[in-house]
């Protein structure tokens, strides 16, 4: 089930992660800092299709339940999955397997209709739900009101908005310079 | 794939692949738990102490190495705008220890040896039916894709910088993105057709 | 068009291409290509874009045809699946993002991990196998230490310890250097695999019984070595003429 | 060794390269080298790893010398690319090195920044050019869907648009077919900028009247390059006829 072409393509992504984690955080009083990292989860959403997604962020996650600190910011272990972000985390994968499945649903042949999709995919799973499970770890972990904490989220959403954008201008290019990329892991190869 | 991995032999290339990962993975922790600026100051000189100490085997990285450095300074910068100095610090010291024995294990640590550790400290969870092999191989992939990451960026500066004369910056990041989506499907290509399946 | 010399020589035709129509993209490299393919040694020459990559991933199975059909040994080429490594074996065109290790030795132990070797063992006979190609030294060498063209050789390295039952070399001879050449050119020779070579250089291929001449995606020629390079030398000397004289 | 043939033909030497040591990682490519480089056309021979790439990435400022001084028409050669864009270019050994841009038309275009010329007004001088070589079609080619060869056609024709006054090309031979060699050893002569040019293909440097075969780092010989490439063939039989004999 997991071939050796997934394996290469699932390790790249979770590698982007630990990239976009060494680009500095913004630290937010709320306990939840702002990351280039949630970009990672909407590309891999966009460019590797729902369950490659999925495991490319599982298995960055298990990388930093290992210790290492990939987190942005140089953080890793059990620890960060207690904390008021945990949330966001776990929605992760959730998000990059959403943001997957909306994009195999949606219309890819042209730079310019991959590109809205992936827009529009990304919202779905990248912004909504990440968003979704962070306000219920905020609920949960930091003992927030579920209005405290959906206010709280809010911070984050003129920003996601932006790794949207983003998302869309590489999906873009991808499609401009390899035609022949499988938008949404439709194919195998 | 490109590696930084260094042959020019340091003391660090003869301790255990494990020990050096249980270091990393310590720290990840620590770093983590606390919020001591002191503390954190402690282990950002040792962080700098160890890589200085690799000498020569250094030079694969420097550019690396810079960039992490400006990237320090930089949220640095930024929280002393914002009046936030201690946070500042908090963001500066953690980040540049992280990245620089990360560094540091990459520059002295063979595929095959983390390979070995990965696999005996996840073995336990072939218990749950894992499949722990894959895991670890996947996780090994992940480290060496991220090391790709700044050899295929470096490569792309260079030739940006040669042809026009100017540092690539953010106008390298579609073909960064395009060179490594090549990349990783021709690795996946070799995979195939070395591993199997 | 030479005539095809067919020598079966493992018994039945090891590989078989049957109508096969391959799209990549945009291009349509092949349509309707049919061959089979059981000479010991075969070149495969032609134009750069004529489709001898293309060809060599559809051997192997990494690329699946839109219609027709690719067997190795009986076998569905791109379902070959977990036997693949035992049996089919590709250096490819760019001797970089074939190298997956940092060092010379983890990377041809690769070679030996589907066989179920255990890893430290595997590295120990890649050394023995360095050792015995006067390459010692090379066994903890950074790959990324290494020139365009050792990095080339560390290819074939990988390739021969793993030993596979058919062997594809995409343009090995490009990077080395002629002593290089020379010993590639003897280790192929002496392989007791089926060896398939793609390349520019044709000297190398013109003491094989059949060299295929692709010219944009179809058998322009197929026959012995010598009778099809000196059908595409003269037709690439007939082109380079008129070339010349239209360059101004 | 084959005396020094100097003709300096730019009046002063183009290029300059003083009592260079060159460490790269562990290895010591060159230490002590010195050589001044100023015929309109040179070549550049020797075994893999002998310090070809490793010469070119001094001449282009990639690699900045430990000791000694490396000076193009008097500039520091690092901190020429910044100083005066247009002067050096370079052909890399491995195309998926060189290319930056996912379209063959941006490609070329980028090679017209350093003039100072507007984007759009670059692309579309990059499809004339395209199309004054017959390659119209190729102007909005993705690069990934080009052969090994035709990508390094494109990091010829890079070169070539961007027209800097000295040209590195480093094995610009090794993936093209037939008539594209023929087609570059053309463009090549016709250039009226400097030209290096490093190769394991020695009838194309033959003509040149200065070839340098380098050897572990040491220039070996130097001189005319009927007389070097026949010296460094001399050895090259010798050497795998040795070789032959302890083949087993
Ligand atoms: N990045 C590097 N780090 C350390 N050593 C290197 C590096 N690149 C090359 N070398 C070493 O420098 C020497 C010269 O390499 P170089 O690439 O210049 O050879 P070359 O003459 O271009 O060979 P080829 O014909 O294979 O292209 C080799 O011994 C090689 O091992
Ligand atoms: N990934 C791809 N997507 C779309 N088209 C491709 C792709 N790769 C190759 N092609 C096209 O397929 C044709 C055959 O390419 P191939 O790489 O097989 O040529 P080749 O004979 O190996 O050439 P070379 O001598 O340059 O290596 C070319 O016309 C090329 O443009
Ligand atoms: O690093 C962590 O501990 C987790 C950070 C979670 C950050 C969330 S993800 C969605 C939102 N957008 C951001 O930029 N930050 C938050
Ligand atoms: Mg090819
Ligand atoms: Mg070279």
């Amino acid at each position: 089930m997991n071939s050796s072409r997934s394996l290469a393509l699932i390790s790249l992504f979770a590698a982007l992660l630990a990239v976009f984690g060494l680009i500095p955080k913004i630290d937010l009083p709320l306990g939840v800092p702002i990351t280039l990292q949630t970009l990672g989860v909407m590309l891999a959403g966009c460019l590797l299709g729902p369950k490659r997604a999925l495991q490319a962020l599982l298995l960055f996650l298990v990388a930093v339940a290992l210790g290492l600190p990939l987190l942005s910011g140089g953080r890793g272990g059990l620890g960060v999955f207690m904390a008021p972000s945990a949330g966001y985390l776990i929605g992760w994968p959730l998000g990059a397997l959403v943001t997957g499945w909306v994009m195999t649903t949606l219309p890819s042949a042209t730079p310019r209709s991959a590109a809205i999709s992936a827009f529009v995919a990304s919202l779905a799973g990248g912004l909504l739900v990440v968003h979704v499970a962070g306000v219920v770890g905020l609920v949960n972990i930091a003992n927030l009101s579920w209005t405290q904490a959906t206010f709280g989220t809010l911070v984050f959403v003129p920003g996601d908005l932006l790794k949207c954008a983003v998302c869309a201008i590489v999906v873009h290019t991808v499609a401009r310079g390899l035609p022949d990329w499988n938008f949404g892991g439709r194919a195998l190869k | 794939m490109g590696s930084l991995y260094s042959e020019h032999r340091t003391w660090l290339h003869g301790v255990p692949a494990a020990i050096k990962l249980l270091l990393f993975a310590l720290l990840g922790t620590a770093q983590y738990a606390t919020h001591n600026i002191t503390l954190l100051a402690v282990g950002a000189t040792a962080s700098v102490l160890l890589f200085v100490s690799l000498g020569k085997a250094i030079w694969t990285a420097r550019k690396l190495v810079a960039s992490v450095i400006l990237a320090s300074l930089l949220i640095l910068l930024f929280h002393l705008f914002m009046q936030q100095a201690a946070l500042g610090w908090l963001s500066t010291l953690r980040l540049l220890s992280a990245s620089l024995l990360g560094i540091a294990l990459t520059l002295t640590t063979r595929t095959a040896e983390l390979l070995d550790v990965l696999e005996r400290l996840l073995s336990p969870l072939q218990r749950l039916g894992l499949k722990t092999e894959r895991l670890a191989l996947q996780l090994a992939m992940m480290l060496r894709f991220t090391e790709h990451f700044f050899v295929v960026w470096k490569r792309l500066d260079d030739a940006h910088r040669l042809r026009t004369g100017k540092a690539g910056g953010i106008s390298l990041l579609a073909p960064l993105t395009i060179h490594m989506l090549t990349s990783a499907r021709r690795v996946a290509d070799t995979l195939e057709m070395r591993m199997g399946e | 068009m030479p005539p095809v010399a067919s020598q079966p020589a493992f018994g039945s035709a090891l590989l078989q291409i049957r109508g096969v129509t391959l799209q990549r993209g945009a291009n349509t490299v092949f349509s309707g290509l049919t061959l089979e393919l059981s000479e010991p040694r075969i070149g495969l020459i032609g134009d750069n874009g004529a489709g001898k990559s293309s060809l060599f991933r559809l051997l192997c199975g990494l690329d699946v045809p839109q219609t027709g059909s690719v067997t190795v040994r009986g076998l569905e080429a791109h379902s070959v699946s977990r036997k693949r490594p035992g049996l089919v074996g590709m250096m490819f065109q760019n001797p970089d993002e074939q190298i997956i290790f940092p060092t010379v030795a983890e990377e041809l132990a690769l070679g030996l991990s589907p066989s179920g070797m255990p890893r430290r063992e595997a590295i120990a006979q890649a050394r023995l196998f360095l050792a015995s190609r006067n390459l010692a030294h090379w066994a903890d060498s950074a790959i990324g230490a290494l020139s365009h063209g050792q990095r080339q050789h560390v290819c074939w390295l990988a390739l021969m310890i793993a030993s596979p039952e058919l062997l594809l070399l995409d343009e090995p001879f490009a990077s080395l250097d002629q002593p290089g050449q020379a010993l590639l050119g003897m280790d192929i020779a002496k392989a007791r695999q089926q060896v398939i070579v793609s390349t520019h250089l044709l000297e190398h291929v013109r003491p094989f019984e059949r060299v295929i001449w692709l010219e944009r995606g179809q058998v322009r020629a197929d026959g012995p070595g010598d009778q099809v390079c000196a059908a595409y030398q003269a037709d690439v000397a007939a082109r380079i003429a008129s070339q010349a004289l239209s360059y101004h």
